[in-house]
């Protein structure tokens, strides 16, 4: 049994392209660990703490620790991300407190929009407010981008990591590409 | 009634036009009449028009809270067509157009019944499925339906995208040829000339605040802002408000009302001589006699009685426009607008007499109700008339949403796999 | 384009990001199944369709991912408030006249439906 | 009068703001011309002495510039960079030139001077508004075989381009504290305010600069400047300032629920040479706070006899030509007038040397200093007077002048006539806002009234008249709005001199052209509607003015009636003996001046028109050559045609191999739920119609369902992975809204239960291995997961590693033979998917698609929900009563299912059918009949609802929708085909293996 070469290799559905348009860069984002983690108030310490994050309650608000963020989605929702090969899954696997916890880690796609008027590329097809008030340095949300659902992660004055689903993610750079030849003109 | 011909024109031309008559009066009320209709739409002129042509009730107002035609009658974008799937719809709809070929003579008003043919667009193998299943049925039925293969399509509509890099592709349509068009206004004020002809009264700017009923119940008059009117029967062919009039009855009907808009590009010359529709990119497009394109958007996705609707509903609508007609892109929007349409369950409309004995409702066409103004208007004559459903609108009944009984076009069409 | 203030993210967004699920509170039988017909069609089908303020369900669907309740004044598109799924219907008085309705506000019609029934430790 | 060769005979030196030296050659119709930078196509038309440009709508009568705005309804041109960029219908008046600019006239045959179908204005007594409606009627064949094409044929103004634009277009989303509509005085004094408190603003103009009227006011001044200087440092030190976005040559087009506004940003239309990254336009759209209407007004043409003739311009279009491009419109212009402000441009003119030889007031006895000014300066001032009449043909030569009252005539000769009826608040934006406009009785206009959204209009458009007033107005909003969005501060008031009074003037049919009168006084130029068509429609009783714009087409062109509404309005009135108000007024629709598709479609086309989803290992399809079907925004393999196959004979081969020994296929589409909490067997014992408690951990089972209607919604394979953990799967198409079905009833019906849902189609490929060897192929790839027969069944789940990766294996199948769904994360799905394949290949793993998918599985009489399935069907009628729990007292469809004619007999149920040639395929969507002897129309009992030729089967085989269809196994029905009648037998629907033992082989 198991007699194959080597294990099967990760294919990632983006090519990095293009690397900067004007004064705004496009690029994917590296893999990571990724896990969709519902659960209600009364589980939140405990999760926390298995996290080594606080859970942001706050809506449109993330919390980091490391290369491990933790961003608020809803109510009872949380999109938590951490550095491809990360414990993430297995930490949270420990937790006995009512929680859901999905390892999607293959599902989403991120992708780096960065440089001076990333917020106007993103603008380009999200309906959202990002200024700097209504969307400050780590503020994160689920939104739209055109035609696609997308979470939305401002992790710098001028940076954003869009997530999207894995088969919008051609659409999604491709779209945010568009965008930021727009901006540079 | 002055006959409207060339040679009525020609005679005109010589004294300044100052002959004419008006196409319609505007009467005062009277303290009753043996039917009242409310609402002076294209369906309700024609309700009026067939229960005095056809069953010899001329005692008949038409009460309209705003001008005659302006509502839905005035807002759509024309499309009549025929070639539904089930019998039902088949039968009420084919009926219509078999009105509509000989409409502008039986009113002596040109209504610009215009058969260019409308082309339903399949882009995957689903449509092909459903629309074989449609041009199958209607070939049962006795109605024109023919499958043309994209290279037909090209023909028939040469400026069409056909390529296949297209996102989603055309491999084929469905081509009714005695579908069309027709002048929506004209429609309205051939139908009200006839009408008012026969001794239909039009009363226009009186809003109906109420419905008067005996105490065993059955209608025996509306309220207006005009005053109380009696009357014998009461129709309702309100379409947008049928919840908020059956409501002054105490009837609750299965509908909700969505704003529907559409829109109208500059006039350019001839390009798109059919009526090209596209359910999977949704998208309705036709070119007006005056050269504008006249394109059918989606409803919004809530509820409202405003008139008006996003511009996100027109961004999608003209996304798809562009898709099909990438030459299209350098036209430019002239006129957006919006209707309120009330949509039933099924997405069917209700032509039935109602739990209130005298009352009777025609509502729920939803965003297709122009193309069946003539037969609606016929046999709900007839229903009125008779109290009782003509056999064509027998199937058409509020109880079907009890019974389960539905005739759902739509579903249908359902798009799961 | 609307401007709807989710209850749950607190703050207003874009309609582009709700979906709207019809009239709220209508209540789905706990003995559905022994229903009359009527009564099972007066809940699938039949609705109140007002011209005015009317009682709807949203769902935040690309945003928190909640449904919850909004009452909008079917005429000019503007809402009145918006309270989460769960919460009683409001008394629509009290928002439109603040004052004069302080003293009656305990008419509030309990929790109907598509509000649910009931929460274990429901947020 | 001394002019620039260079740039135009009528150019006056010296005057306007134009640089001499810089010069634009552009050529019209064919005719090579030269202009300015900085010149609109009108101004440049006008320096080079043309005022013929195009020709009306339906008389094809000639047509020059009437007014230097978006508000042009004549001046219509076709515009052409190549032949994918051509546009039709551009205003020359907002078209700014560029080198190499190719402009050609519209709606004329063969020429523009020469125009065949001007034999319509011979014509036009027979052609008043709405003959069409009285004739074309016989012989009734007529109408669409002559009369429609011919009408059509001449109707139309220019033409769309015969390629596919190759422009760019993009969108911004914005957000702002205060927007400001219109660049001219109010405006930009109300930016200035809200700008200084601190708020973040937005001001658009639809022209290149800002000022608005102060481009061509030469009297005025703020703040001890000249107006045009003070406007063009406000706006530069405007878009100096970091809280403000400016965008000129940008329309506010549409105003939307909730202070939503449309802008249109034309980026490229002025430029020679755009770059290829540049848009030609871009949409914004904005969502404000708060919004600031400054539109300003629209000034009226006078409605008398030929008043159409090139050459007859508003009075403010001749100043602006004067003041701004330094072109005068004409060596001798007279003036026509009903208000004061004709005068300054008169006044204008004649300083600059231009000859004005009468000054025609319809006013009696009008008094104010422009009046004694003009006279003055020797223009002859004639009162109480109108022109009754134009004379000139492509171009005016002269006009007629009479007392109002009657009296003789006389004529004086001109070259160019400028007019102004007054000004029209542009409360267009206001109006589309949904506020109800109000009627000005003393002014005889609308002004706005109620407002129905967080809004304020200031300046011209709000009827406040005096510049002095409308500033202070203008700047006392700005101040007050962005206080009301948190930002507090003081700004210098602004002191102005001179200006124009928005005010006065007259509407409606001018004396000479009333009721009594039979000449072609035009309303609405575009249309041409006249004076009498207004009349005549009330006459045919067209009381309301919806049914008059309706009947005549007034206001309906691409002007959209700016000129002409107020004026019909009025004529209506007149004929109908009633107050205006009472006669309604046409309300605002967007967009205030035509926007292109482009721009709104933006960047939705070519790829991003719509996502295209593809799964993992797509590009291997595609390597084989696949060809793809599109299902939702999927593309999903369809067959793999090897060389010199057909569809039919690749299916065939694919079909064959999965049944003798084994096929891969890409599931990868099929939506997927995680199911996780305490009460997830709960939570699916109401979502579907199966029971769920009791089922094993590890082990699978088919699930329906039910919309609460009681009709089949969706289908899929549930997989139990723990106690409190399923893998639901969904149809392609439903995933979505099966999510949200879900998660509705969870959230608001059954809250108190502990579960939550994931959706995790993505984060899985999924590759099906069919057939008798599948075990045998995936067996040396698989570890920590015994595939034995007992130790994993039929119908069972088990976590384990594939390839070294995670897999989560379903042992299951949807073609009836043994086989295996491999469930890997996405991004391992390539390399799993060729290791399977390189293991299998020798053993005669053969890559089959969605088409043979489909033949293989109604072989076996599994259905596929949308297809077998659409709406209306319920469990019963497609034979899967046995999927429904039979203790259960709750789930969703069940008291749907119980209605009175979902139990009724005579529903259609899902049968097979054998055609009895077994040869013949019958087609899907074929209608089915039980006497194919009847007349039409005929009874139909049924519809094919799939059908296949089977190579495993030797023959076709088909499912279908029968009525009582169990009650008629063996039954013969027949299926009509335009070319003759199929006979088919009713049958069960499974047509191979109809024991299922392969499926545990």
């Amino acid at each position: 049994m198991a007699d194959f070469a080597q294990a099967a290799q990760r294919a990632h559905p983006l090519q990095a392209g293009q690397a900067g348009i004007g004064s705004v860069s496009v690029t994917p984002a590296d893999n990571a660990t990724r896990v969709s983690l519902r659960a209600r108030p009364d589980a939140v310490a405990a999760l926390s703490k298995a996290l080594g994050l606080s859970l942001p309650l706050k809506p449109k608000t993330t919390a980091t620790a490391g290369n491990r963020a933790a961003l608020w989605i809803g109510p009872d929702e949380w999109l938590v991300l951490d550095a491809d090969g990360s414990s993430l899954v297995a930490d949270l696997a420990k937790v006995k407190v009512l929680h859901s916890a999905v390892d999607v880690s293959h599902r989403n796609i991120g992708i780096i929009v960065s440089g001076r008027g990333a917020d106007a590329v993103v603008n380009g097809g999200c309906p959202q407010d990002l200024s700097l008030g209504a969307f400050p340095v780590g503020a994160a949300s689920r939104t739209v981008l055109g035609k696609i659902e997308i979470v939305l992660w401002r992790t710098a004055e001028d940076t954003f990591r869009v997530e999207c689903w894995r088969s919008f993610s051609g659409y999604a750079y491709g779209f945010l590409q568009e965008t930021a030849r727009d901006v540079a003109v | 009634m002055r006959k409207y011909s060339v040679f009525a024109l020609a005679r005109e031309a010589l004294r300044a036009h100052k002959g004419w008559d008006q196409q319609w009066t505007s009467p005062e009320p009277k303290s009753e009449y043996d039917v009242i209709i409310v609402g002076a739409g294209g369906h309700g002129l024609a309700t009026a028009y067939y229960l005095a042509k056809e069953h010899g009730i001329t005692n008949v107002a038409v009460l309209e809270k705003g001008w005659l035609g302006g509502g839905n009658t005035g807002r759509n974008t024309t499309i009549i067509r025929s070639n539904y799937l089930y019998d039902e719809s088949a039968g009420i709809y084919e009926h219509a157009v078999k009105l509509w070929e000989g409409l502008s003579q039986d009113l002596n008003y040109n209504v610009m019944y215009s058969a260019r043919g409308v082309m339903m667009l399949a882009h995957n193998i689903h449509d092909v499925q459903v629309f074989k299943r449609h041009i199958h049925a209607n070939r049962l039925n006795g109605i024109d339906n023919e499958w043309l293969t994209p290279e037909q399509v090209k023909e028939f509509c040469p400026p069409i995208n056909l390529s296949a890099d297209a996102r989603y592709p055309i491999i084929g349509a469905a081509l009714q040829r005695r579908g069309g068009t027709a002048r929506h206004d004209a429609v309205a004020w051939g139908y009200a000339r006839a009408a008012a002809d026969r001794g239909v009264h039009i009363i226009q700017n009186c809003e109906v605040t109420g419905i008067r009923r005996a105490a065993n119940g059955a209608v025996v008059g509306v309220d207006t802002n005009r005053g109380p009117i009696n009357a014998k029967k009461v129709g309702v062919v309100a379409a947008g408000h049928t919840s908020v009039i059956m409501n002054m009855a105490g009837v609750r009907m299965p509908l909700e009302s969505y704003p529907l808009q559409a829109l109208v590009s500059e006039p350019v010359k001839p390009l798109i001589p059919c009526v090209i529709m596209s359910n999977t990119v949704h998208a309705y497009i036709s070119q007006s006699d005056k050269g504008e394109m006249v394109i059918g958007a989606g409803t919004d996705q809530y509820t409202s009685y405003s008139q008006t609707g996003g511009l996100h509903i027109i961004n999608h609508t003209l996304d798809a426009i562009c898709e099909m007609f990438p030459v299209l892109t350098r036209l430019k929007m002239l006129r957006s607008w919006g209707g309120i349409v009330d949509v039933t369950p099924d997405r069917s409309p209700i032509l039935a007499k109602t739990p209130v004995p005298g009352l009777y409702v025609n509502c729920g066409w939803g965003t297709g109700g122009f193309k069946a103004t003539p037969g609606s208007g016929n046999v709900f004559a007839h229903t009125i008339a008779r109290d009782e459903p003509h056999r064509i609108n027998a199937p058409f009944t509020i109880e079907r949403f009890t019974t389960g009984r539905l005739i759902d076009e739509a579903a249908a069409a359902a798009v799961a796999h | 384009m609307l401007l709807i203030k989710c209850p749950y993210c607190e703050e207003e967004r874009p309609e582009l990001e709700f979906r709207n699920a019809g009239e709220a509170h209508l209540v789905r039988s706990p003995a559905i199944s022994e229903q009359s017909d009527d009564d099972f069609a007066a809940f699938l089908y039949f609705r109140q369709n007002p011209k005015g303020l009317q009682f709807e369900r949203w769902r935040h669907i690309h945003g928190c991912g909640r449904f919850f309740n909004a009452v909008r004044d079917s005429v000019s598109d503007k809402f009145l408030t918006v309270y989460k799924a769960g919460e009683p219907r409001p008394d629509v008085e009290a928002l439109l006249n603040p004052e004069a309705a302080s003293v009656s506000a305990t008419a509030a019609e309990p929790a109907k439906k598509r509000a649910p029934r009931a929460k274990k430790g429901e947020l | 009068m001394s002019t620039t060769a260079h740039s135009g005979s009528n150019r006056i030196a010296g005057a306007g703001r134009l640089v001499p030296a810089k010069t634009v050659r552009f050529t019209f119709d064919g005719q090579s011309l030269t202009g300015l930078e900085g010149d609109t196509l009108a101004s440049a038309l006008l320096a080079n002495g043309i005022h013929l440009v195009g020709r009306s709508f339906k008389y094809h009568r000639p047509r020059g510039i009437l007014s230097a705005g978006s508000e042009e309804p004549n001046a219509l041109v076709d515009i052409e960079r190549d032949k994918s960029r051509k546009q039709p219908n551009v205003r020359a008046t907002v078209q700014e030139i560029y080198d190499g600019l190719k402009v050609k006239s519209q709606n004329r045959w063969p020429s523009l001077t020469f125009d065949v179908g001007a034999i319509n204005d011979l014509f036009s007594p027979m052609l008043p508004a709405g003959f069409y409606y009285k004739t074309f009627m016989w012989p009734k064949f007529a109408w669409k075989t002559i009369y429609e094409p011919k009408i059509r044929a001449a109707a139309g103004l220019g033409v769309v381009p015969g390629e596919a634009d190759t422009d760019r277009y993009s969108n911004r989303f914005a957000h702002c504290d205060v927007l400001v509509v219109g660049g001219g005085a109010a405006g930009l004094a109300a930016a200035r305010t809200a700008a200084q408190a601190g708020a973040k603003v937005i001001i658009c103009d639809e022209q290149p600069e800002a000022g608005g009227a102060l481009r061509y006011e030469t009297d005025v001044t703020i703040d001890g400047k000249p107006g045009y200087d003070w406007a063009t440092e406000t706006l530069a030190s405007l878009r100096a300032t970091e809280n403000v976005t400016v965008l000129t040559r940008t329309t506010a087009f549409g105003y939307y629920a909730q202070n939503f506004v449309g802008l249109v940003e034309r980026i490229s239309d002025h430029l020679s040479n755009p770059g290829s990254d540049m848009p030609r336009e871009r949409l914004w759209q904005v969502r404000a706070r708060k919004v600031i209407l400054a539109t300003g007004a629209i000034e009226r043409h006078m409605v008398f006899a030929n008043n159409d003739r090139p050459g007859i311009l508003l009075a403010s279009a001749a100043r602006a030509y004067l003041n701004q491009y330094g072109v005068a419109v004409g060596r001798k212009v007279g003036v026509y007038t009903a208000n004061d402000s004709a005068y300054a441009a008169a006044i204008d003119l004649k300083r600059a040397g231009v000859d004005v030889p009468v000054i025609v007031d319809t006013r009696d006895n009008p008094s104010s200093p422009v009046i004694e000014e003009a006279r003055s300066l020797g223009i002859d001032v004639v009162t109480g007077h109108a022109v009754f009449s134009a004379g000139g043909k492509r171009r005016v030569s002269s006009i007629s002048i009479r007392p109002n009252r009657g009296g003789s005539e006389r004529k004086v000769v001109v070259d160019a006539l400028i007019m102004s009826a007054g000004w029209t608040p542009s409360v267009h934006l206001f109006s589309q806002s949904r506020g109800k406009v109000a009627w000005d009785a003393a002014n005889e206009r609308f002004l706005p009234g109620t407002y129905a959204q967080d809004c304020v209009s200031v300046g011209a458009c709000n009827g406040s008249d005096g510049l002095q007033q409308a500033l202070d107005e203008a700047a006392a909003a700005g101040s007050k709005l962005a206080g009301e969005t948190g930002f507090k501060g003081k700004t210098k008031a602004l002191k102005a001199t001179g200006g124009t009074d928005w005010v006065l003037g007259m509407i409606g049919s001018a004396p000479g052209a009333g009721a009594d009168t039979t000449v072609k006084a035009f309303v609405d130029f575009q249309n041409d509607v006249t004076a009498k068509d207004v009349r005549l429609a009330v006459r045919e009783g067209m009381h309301s003015i919806e049914h008059v714009k309706r009947f005549t087409t007034n206001g309906m062109a691409t002007d959209q009636g700016k000129t002409s509404n107020l004026h019909g309005l009025a004529i209506a009135a007149e004929a109908l003996n009633r107050p205006i108000p009472a006669v309604g007024l046409t309300t605002f629709r967007a967009p205030f001046t035509p926007v292109t598709f482009g721009a709104i479609v933006n960047h939705a086309r070519h790829d991003l028109f719509d996502p295209t989803r593809r799964t993992p290992m797509h590009a291997w399809h595609a390597a084989q050559g696949a060809a793809f079907e599109d299902v939702g925004q999927w593309k999903r393999a369809w067959y793999y045609p090897q060389a010199g196959e057909d569809m039919h004979a690749a299916v065939n081969r694919e079909c064959v191999a999965v049944r003798n020994q084994a096929g891969i296929f890409d599931a990868s589409t099929l939506g997927k739920i995680e199911v996780v909490g305490p009460d997830a067997a709960k939570f699916l014992e109401l979502l579907y119609t199966n029971p769920w408690e009791k089922l094993g951990v590890g082990r699978l089972r088919y699930g329906i369902m039910l919309r609460e209607d009681g009709f089949i919604y969706d289908d899929g394979v549930v997989g139990r992975l723990a106690e409190d953990r399923f893998h639901v799967t969904t149809t392609t198409g439903g995933a979505p809204r099966v999510m949200n079905h879900m998660e509705d009833y969870l959230q608001t019906e059954f809250p108190h239960l502990n579960v939550w849902l994931t959706s995790t189609t993505e984060q899985w490929a999924v590759i099906a291995v069919q057939g008798p060897k599948a075990r045998e192929i995936i067996a040396p790839l698989v570890e920590g997961i015994d595939l034995s027969n007992e130790a994993m069944p039929h119908m069972s789940v088990r976590e384990g590693r594939i390839c070294g990766v995670p897999t989560r294996l379903f042992r299951m199948s949807f073609t009836g033979e043994a086989g295996y769904e491999i469930n890997v994360p996405a991004d391992y799905g390539r390399a799993v998917w060729e290791a399977v394949y390189e293991r299998g290949k020798p053993l005669g793993l053969t890559p089959y698609g969605t088409e043979a998918m489909h033949v293989l599985r109604a072989e076996k009489g599994y259905i596929i929900v949308g297809q077998d399935t659409d709406g209306t069907v319920t469990p019963q009628d497609a034979g899967l009563t046995w999927a429904i729990g039979k203790n259960k007292t709750d789930y969703v469809g069940i008291r749907g299912l119980l209605r009175r004619d979902l139990v009724a007999d005579g529903r259609k149920q899902l049968v097979g059918l054998k055609t009895k040639d077994a040869h013949v395929v019958l087609e899907e969507g074929a209608q089915i009949v039980a006497n194919p002897n009847q007349p039409v129309p005929m009874t139909m009992i049924g519809h094919v609802t799939s059908s296949y030729w089977s190579q495993n089967c030797g023959r076709s085989i088909a499912m279908g929708l029968v009525i009582d269809g169990t009650k008629r196994l063996g039954e013969t029905l027949y299926v009509p085909m335009p070319d003759g009648v199929i006979e088919v037998e009713v049958t069960g629907t499974v047509f191979f293996d109809e024991k299922g033992e392969r499926l545990n082989g």
